[in-house]
């Protein structure tokens, strides 16, 4: 099994079946992650602010995904409470891509849909459907699509905020939409065929 | 006793050796006591067969002056060396390629259209040399060119060498001399191979100018530094003098007179690739460490190949550019007429 | 007079309207212009990038590819909002880091007949062009109405600072940028410890107790340290801060009324312009309480809040560090003391 | 050509390193192929063996050379930087001028790192034919000897540098040991205990200090610093410039008295480590050796304002002189030993752990001086305020080390250093002491016992990288602390620990100025700034350049024994050359031809070691071989071609290229 | 031809740095492509142009320079007198419709044979896609009939 250096991952060399979980999820991640060099030092989880929320802590995640735990970690609530702070990445060590791999690890469990609880995955797919239709986001629809769907008390208790953010001309419901979306949607096309290792 | 067979050719050059030939003056009386003259067609009159009829090394002497550029050239060497016992690469094409060696930079098909279908030749009917032309009296034919242009030795073996473009009068002179003096048993011949009428070193030993360490900041072409100090190296004043890395044996004509070498006398002895010296000399004495730096000052050398190769490209370890190996049907026996 | 090229970002349409009035109204004076990408898109948030790769670096390279081609005598986009700047900084970054993905890019981009050359624009955040570009004594020269007595807590959040791909800022953690600007339009600017803390991101939709206790933790160490406002560079971070503000108290029973504004509607209002063309008022979380501080009287010096640091007595501290731009140390000084 | 006068009789030997060539290249093709091959090029002979450089390898060689009469040798093996010298050796017993012998690398070349054995062999065989091309060009040279000068140069007058000037004198054998500060001392008279043995620090050194101070071999120049280095081994002329103290040595009877009368203060952060002040004339502690003080000049109010002179006025020996100048002495030195130590890692570079915004964060080398009892608080352990006890310490491990955002390499020292602070805290205070740390590092003697002694009274062990120090409190419990946040990795959980007293670990770094010194001495620096060894490990107190050692942390992080014993072992090699007399060079240098050289000074400005001199007089330029390193910079520049370089000749190279490609256009004939 | 093309690259390194970090990439068993075969030189500053001209016509594909880091060269500086000839042999090889990046001057300490090994696979992929250079096979022409071969376009 070919190692994952730097080197590979910079050009994009690998064969899907070459793949250890660990390798998998540093191919799949956006730059070069240096994922297999972590020292499991903690400082990623020490540094979270919602570790507490957390099942498992960044660093169990890696450790994890070292032991090829390729369910457990999927299953894992850790990237959906990430709240993309960086604290992490600038404090690591090995300058691990720790958020990064926190979506890579996202995109893998809906992917495989492994996650436990759905309404983080699909406030994130409401969202990419937004703007993969009008090229924005619309804050209106995913919010009202989100709460009636996943909570429809909050949204009630939401309304005043809500009705607050239209009153203040914060909130429009109408959506915009981009000139080019004939271009994105071919752009996103070809994109989604070409997903790294799918 | 007849005289020793002294014979000149002129190939694939300008016509400036034999001119530098006449200019030694009445010394070219010593030639004709002492040599009996079997071939020389821009002095008198010869025939190739003539030649021909020569029994093998009956000329003691030969001044071999142009490159080879073409097929006849190329068949007189190989008849002049089996005619001659000796034979010298006369001036600075023979010896290595000169300015017709720099017709290796391009393909021969451009040299062709260059020569005659650009604005510079009046050609109205496009006529285009053809190898072989059908006349009503039957056919004529012109020599083929070769690929590319090739120094004498490249071609046939030579024995001495004597660089120059062309070669400074008072060092032919000395040349005759020494040869009349072998003649007469006063002096021996230098080594097979080695390099005549010329010195050992490069054109700054003879150079007068001042020199001190130096440290460049800017290149300049010469007419940009005004005025030039006559008295102090042209380098040092930032104009790239070809000067450190030519022959000696010019008495460094050029800077003498306020211009820059621009390398006619070819490389120093033992050097293997002529640019190459420039190419490590100059960058030496810049003054930077910076790559871009570096790559400014050295924009102030707009043409690095030209300036570096302009006597030596023939004789370069490239002995010639990428573009010039290319295959297209450039030869005239393929090219079609106009 | 500077030339930017400029990239909104979906909240500068909707939620943060103030941030994009003010920052018009002030654009001016500043001498900042500003080209907005023709036919932008959104930057996938944090969202798109949880899904998939190619198609989410494609979504946010076709900003960069039609930005790329306004390029005339700028190459600099800037972004106001905290998360589209970073996105759109991550992506020109990780393409020339990792080139196999910067190829896939642009096989994508192809497909809609863009193509985009990773490196070649300079994505910058709007205080990042503030301070660096016009510069705090230009900035300082244009303040007529200076907010003296105001205290501001300056709130940088996380992704302007980190993960900081060209080392544009000061520090990770602490950097200066925003006070030395909130300073140069005279507020006095409280030194609390959360400045570049997280608001709580996408968690007050997705798992709001998460974000409850986020934002609780600011607002509490804004209102320890005696802040009358927030500052903040950042739209989804007003909108964690202010919009959520009151679910925050309900939910811990706390009573908390810290209202939190853009960096510009304050550069605004010390530019003498007024509080409604800077979109005062839009807050949820009202500020006519921090704004009534203003220009009305010149308010006594407050006792600075939280913890001093002693000088005269006990052992000597080192000099704090301060770093250029790029993260280098300026050397530091003896501290002398006359015995 | 002169090549072609007689043809050569190349011998080729190739090995098999057991199997770690034979493993990937097939040696017997290779022998075969020299052999028929490369017969043209005038190899006599190829053989192949298990060991070439075993003795019955090298005796296979020897009677090749006598027997056969061979009068080149190429043999295709390892490294030539690892066996060179041995089959030069070979060749020398059998009477072959050593440098007629070429080494062609096919193991740390070929065979390591190839993987297709059918690829590396021919890869093999392009390096055997360049190696033999060369070695036919190659010319017989004659070793250079040098005569070595008795004297010794030691820069940096901390532990390692004092023990190896001490080796030295105590040989009989002049040493001049040269300190930037104005004691020796280093930093090790700044803590208080060493790990693991809890000696005090200043009773084990001091008298090794004053041992140097008064030994009539050793020179003392303190407060002085190394400007120039010229010369080579056994011929150094160093510069030292002797910076003023104004304070006449002669005179200065040590007595103090202008120390106490000195009416300023300014802190003092070298020896204190910013933690307490001193006088602006002082000596900077009091062991100091020697014991004339300094006046810090920029500080002095007389050198400020033109008036004060306290120190003047008061001196009983009128030793105070304003007017002192700088001073540059040359000395020659034959060896040079650099010791010139580590600086500290800046802690507020790890903006996280708040050190220098929060008053109670100390550095590890603050907490020495705060615990040795001639410090700025007696040995008291207090918070900033100078006055409370803590209750609860928190000592964090690897602050700037082991982290790709600061250094990337291990300290080595910080897990000891940390465990002695844990406890001193607990020896002290009786605090709560919380030891955070990545990977608890003790293999040295006696130090794992420590560990477990410091766990043993107490000291709570958090394993994790500590991801921020904070006083930003969450609730009742937190107000008032520090809060030390942090993974727990061993029980997976996040923790929030509130202290009163943190304390950083920081880790070693190489002098700010290491680069200008390498540069300095002529010697290697790796990008960090560390000095390079020639060996790490079978030579790690020499450099690449003959004549400078080095020891002690100057070339990477280490604990006291280590500094102590490479700066005896940095010694021992000074001796063994002093006692030598002369030492051999390798002939590798440039030289003139007069005839050809035509005067353009192009070279002259291209020799760092100013070995290029211009006779004005016959316009030619000339290589003094003394000076001359060997680098081959002006053989390349010449454009009169009127260099040459020894063993390293414009034929042997070209001839090298032509063997390295002769595959390449075999195949094209 | 289906056969992958195999570069064959000279490469100089420095006694100092870049042979050592070769020895020491052997020692750890590093992998790199066959493709570099290398000379040693006591330093970058040795490096004669003629050498890279000599290895290009004599039919090597590419010529890889290697020396210390900037302001770490064994003898000081001589490494910068590397870098200054490199810059401007390119402009000669472009001159001579060679492509410069056939010539390519990198910095490798000893301690770095990680990077070497890197820079070694890099080139021989970067040499791989220029293809073949063949000088030698051009030289050896007979000089009438023009073979055929392939000739790279060097942009302007």
């Amino acid at each position: 099994m070919p190692q994952m250096t730097e080197e590979r991952v910079r050009a994009g060399l690998t064969q899907e079946e070459d793949l250890s979980l660990l390798n998998e999820v540093s191919m799949k991640t956006a730059g070069v992650s240096h994922l297999e060099m972590c020292i499991q030092c903690g400082s990623c989880g020490g540094s979270c602010p919602s570790a507490a929320d957390m099942d498992h802590t960044p660093r169990m995640l890696f450790a994890m995904l070292r032991a090829g735990m390729r369910e457990l970690v999927l299953q894992s609530n850790t990237p959906w409470i990430c709240v993309s702070c960086y604290h992490c990445v600038v404090r690591c060590p090995q300058e691990v891509h720790i958020t990064d791999v926190m979506y890579t690890l996202k995109g893998m469990a809906i992917r495989e849909k492994k996650f436990r609880d759905a309404v983080a995955p699909e406030f994130s797919e409401t969202f990419v459907d937004m703007v993969e239709k009008y090229g924005r986001s619309f804050e209106f629809g995913l919010a009202t699509r989100h709460y009636l769907k996943h909570a429809p008390l909050r949204l009630v208790g939401m309304s005043t905020m809500g009705l607050g953010m239209l009153a203040k001309g914060r909130m429009s419901m109408t959506p915009r939409k981009i000139k080019g979306m004939t271009q994105l949607k071919s752009i996103l096309k070809k994109a989604k065929e070409m997903e790294l290792t799918s | 006793m007849s005289k020793p067979k002294f014979a000149m050719y002129w190939s694939g050059s300008c016509g400036g050796c034999e001119i530098a030939v006449i200019n030694i003056h009445e010394k070219i009386l010593d030639v004709d006591a002492n040599f009996d003259i079997a071939f020389w067609p821009v002095a008198m009159d010869a025939k190739v067969k003539d030649v021909e009829a020569l029994e093998d090394g009956a000329i003691l002497l030969t001044l071999w002056n142009g490159s080879i550029r073409n097929e006849e050239n190329e068949h007189m060497a190989h008849l002049l060396r089996k005619k001659s016992k000796i034979l010298v690469a006369f001036g600075s094409c023979a010896t290595e390629g000169c300015i017709p060696g720099l017709a290796n930079l391009a393909p021969l098909h451009e040299i062709f259209d260059v020569a005659f279908h650009t604005i510079s030749t009046d050609n109205p009917q496009g006529i285009h040399p053809q190898p072989v032309t059908k006349v009503p009296e039957g056919e004529i034919s012109i020599p083929l060119m070769k690929d590319r242009v090739y120094t004498l030795a490249q071609v046939v073996d030579v024995d001495y060498y004597m660089p120059g473009c062309p070669p400074e009068s008072h060092q032919i002179a000395a040349v005759i001399d020494l040869v009349i003096q072998v003649l007469q048993g006063k002096a021996e011949l230098p080594p097979k191979g080695s390099v005549i009428g010329a010195g050992g070193s490069t054109v700054c030993e003879e150079c007068p100018r001042k020199r001190g360490v130096k440290t460049i900041k800017a290149f300049h072409r010469i007419q940009e530094v005004a005025p030039v100090d006559p008295d102090i190296c042209l380098l040092e004043q930032g104009v790239p003098c070809n000067g450190p890395a030519t022959r000696s044996g010019c008495d460094a004509r050029c800077p003498n007179v306020g211009a820059q070498c621009i390398g006619c006398y070819g490389p120093a002895e033992g050097v293997i690739d002529y640019g190459a010296r420039l190419v490590t000399a100059f960058a030496s004495v810049i003054d930077a460490t910076e790559p871009e730096e570096i790559e400014r000052i050295l924009d102030g050398i707009p043409d690095p190949t030209g300036q570096f190769y302009r006597f030596n490209l023939a004789d370069s370890l490239f002995r010639a550019s990428a573009s010039s190996f290319k295959k297209n049907g450039q030869s005239p026996a393929k090219a079609s007429g106009a | 007079m500077s030339e930017y090229i400029f990239y909104p970002g979906c909240s500068m349409e909707s939620s943060a309207k103030a941030y994009y009035d003010s920052l018009m109204v002030i654009a001016k004076p500043l001498g900042i212009t500003l080209k907005e990408i023709d036919d932008w898109n959104c930057c996938g948030a944090t969202e798109y990038v949880g899904m998939n790769l190619i198609p989410a670096y494609s979504l946010i390279a076709r900003n960069l590819a039609l930005a790329a081609k306004m390029k005339n005598g700028t190459d600099t986009v800037v972004a106001p909002c905290s998360a589209c700047y970073l996105n759109l900084a991550k992506a020109d970054y990780y393409m020339s880091e990792r080139p196999s993905l910067g190829e896939k890019v642009n096989q994508a981009l192809e497909a809609g007949g863009l193509h985009y050359e990773a490196g070649s624009l300079d994505i910058r955040h709007l205080l990042d062009v503030i301070i660096n570009d016009i510069g705090l004594d230009v900035l300082k020269e244009k303040v007529v109405k200076p907010l003296k007595g105001l205290r501001v807590a300056p709130y940088l959040g996380c992704m302007v600072p980190r993960p900081d791909y060209y080392h544009r800022w000061s520090d990770a953690e602490h950097p200066i940028e925003l006070v030395e600007v909130l300073k140069a339009i005279g507020a006095e600017v409280i030194d609390y410890p959360l400045a570049t803390s997280c608001c709580g991101g996408h968690m007050t939709q997705i798992g709001p107790e998460t974000a409850y206790e986020l934002i609780r933790r600011l607002i509490s160490s804004a209102d320890r340290y005696q802040a009358d406002i927030m500052v903040t560079v950042c739209p989804m971070c007003q909108m964690n801060l202010d919009a959520y503000q009151g679910e925050t108290n309900r939910y811990f029973g706390t009573n908390y009324q810290m209202p939190i504004v853009f960096f510009t509607q304050l550069i605004g209002l010390a530019l003498g312009f007024s509080p409604k063309e800077l979109g005062f008022g839009t807050e949820i979380t009202s500020t006519k309480r921090a704004l009534a501080r203003i220009g009305v009287e010149i308010p006594e010096p407050v006792e600075e809040g939280g913890p001093r640091r002693k000088k005269d007595e006990g052992l000597p501290m080192p000099p704090r560090l301060i770093k250029n731009a790029k993260g280098k140390s300026l050397h530091h000084h003896v501290e002398e003391a006359e015995s | 050509m002169s090549a072609e006068t007689k043809k050569p009789k190349v011998g080729v030997y190739v090995c098999h390193c057991g199997t770690n060539i034979s493993h990937t290249v097939d040696v017997e093709q290779v022998r075969d192929w020299a052999e028929k091959t490369l017969g043209a090029e005038g190899v006599v002979i190829s053989r192949d063996y298990k060991f070439m450089c075993s003795s019955l390898g090298q005796e296979l060689i020897e009677k090749d050379i006598k027997e056969m009469g061979l009068d080149r040798v190429v043999v295709a093996a390892c490294s030539p930087h690892l066996h060179e010298m041995t089959f030069r050796g070979a060749s020398k017993r059998a009477g072959l001028n050593p440098y007629l012998t070429e080494l062609a690398s096919i193991r740390e070349q070929v065979s390591w790192v190839h993987t297709d054995k059918e690829v590396a062999t021919e890869k093999a065989k392009a390096v055997v034919a360049g190696a033999v091309e060369r070695v036919v060009q190659n010319e017989p040279l004659e070793d250079i000897r040098v005569p070595i000068h008795p004297d010794t140069l030691v820069v940096g007058g901390g532990i390692a540098g004092i023990q190896a000037a001490l080796e030295i004198a105590n040989a009989g054998f002049k040493v001049y040991l040269v300190e930037r500060e104005p004691s020796i001392g280093g930093h090790m008279a700044q803590f208080d205990k060493t790990f693991p043995t809890l000696d005090c620090a200043a009773c084990i050194l001091t008298p090794r200090m004053f041992e140097a101070g008064m030994h009539p071999n050793i020179e003392l120049l303190t407060w002085s610093e190394v400007t120039n280095v010229a010369g080579y081994v056994g011929n150094f002329t160093v510069t030292i410039k002797k910076k003023p103290r104004y304070v006449i040595e002669e005179l200065c009877t040590g007595c103090g008295i202008c120390v106490e009368k000195c009416p300023k203060k300014v802190v003092d952060d070298v020896y204190e480590a910013g933690l307490g002040y001193r006088k602006v004339v002082y000596t900077p502690f009091a062991q100091a050796v020697p014991k004339y003080p300094v006046i810090d000049a920029p500080n002095c109010t007389y050198f400020q304002k033109g008036t004060c002179k306290a120190c003047e006025k008061f001196c009983p020996t009128n030793a105070i002189d304003f007017n002192q100048k700088e001073e540059f002495i040359n000395v020659e030195v034959g060896n040079i030993i650099l010791a010139t130590g580590y600086d500290l890692f800046d802690a507020r570079r790890v903006s996280n752990y708040g050190y220098g915004r929060l008053a109670n964060v100390f550095t590890s080398i603050e907490f020495e001086r705060m615990c040795n009892a001639a410090g700025p608080t007696s040995g008291n352990i207090v918070l900033r305020d100078g006055k409370t006890q803590p209750k609860s310490v928190g000592i964090i491990h690897c602050v700037g080390s082991r982290d790709k955002n600061y250094n990337n390499y291990c300290s080595s020292i910080c897990c000891m250093q940390s465990l002695k602070f844990a406890h001193l805290v607990k020896e002290r205070t009786g605090a709560t002491v919380y030891d955070f740390y990545i990977d608890m590092r003790t293999p040295m003697k006696a130090y794992d016992e420590f560990y477990q002694r410091v766990m043993d009274e107490g000291t709570l062990f958090v394993r994790g990288k500590v991801a921020q120090v904070t006083n930003a409190a969450r609730n009742e419990h937190e107000e008032g602390k520090l809060i030390i946040q942090v993974e727990d990795t061993l029980a997976g959980k996040q923790r929030r620990i509130p202290v009163d007293m943190v304390v950083l670990s920081t880790g070693m770094e190489p002098r700010h100025d290491a680069k200008e010194t390498s540069h300095l001495f002529g010697i290697g620096c790796s990008s960090d700034g560390w000095f390079t060894e020639k060996h790490p490990k079978l030579d790690p107190i020499s450099t690449m350049t003959e004549g400078i050692m080095i020891a002690g942390t100057a070339t990477g992080p280490k604990d006291i024994p280590a500094s102590v014993a490479q700066g005896a072992a940095a010694a021992a090699r000074v001796l063994d050359k002093i006692l030598q007399k002369e030492v051999v060079l390798e002939p590798i240098k440039a030289s003139v031809n007069q005839e050809q050289c035509s005067g353009c000074r192009i070279c002259n400005g291209l020799c760092p070691y100013n070995a290029i001199l211009f006779h004005e007089d016959r316009m030619v330029s000339e290589i003094n071989p003394a000076l001359c390193q060997g680098c081959g910079t002006c053989v390349a520049a010449c454009p009169a071609g009127a260099i040459n370089g020894t063993g390293f000749s414009n034929a042997q190279i070209l001839a090298q290229i032509d063997g390295l490609l002769m595959d390449v256009n075999l195949a094209g004939a | 031809m289906s056969e992958q093309f195999e570069p064959v690259i000279i490469g100089f390194t420095c006694n100092w740095c870049s042979y050592r970090a070769a020895d020491l990439a052997g020692t750890a068993r590093m992998k790199y492509a066959p493709n570099v075969r290398l000379i040693r030189l006591m330093c970058s500053g040795r490096l004669d142009p003629t050498f890279v001209m000599k290895a290009l016509a004599t039919g090597a594909d590419g010529v890889l320079i290697t020396g210390c880091h900037p302001g770490e060269c064994h003898y000081v500086e001589q490494n910068y007198k590397a870098l200054r000839r490199y810059l401007l042999l390119r402009r000669v090889l472009k001159g001579m419709g060679i492509a410069p990046e056939r010539v390519k001057l990198v910095w490798a300490s000893a301690a770095e044979g990680t990077k070497l090994t890197n820079e070694i696979n890099t080139f021989v992929e970067e040499i791989r896609a220029l293809g073949p250079l063949g000088w030698n096979k051009k030289l050896a022409g007979n000089g009438h009939a023009v073979e055929e071969l392939a000739v790279e376009e060097v942009a302007a």
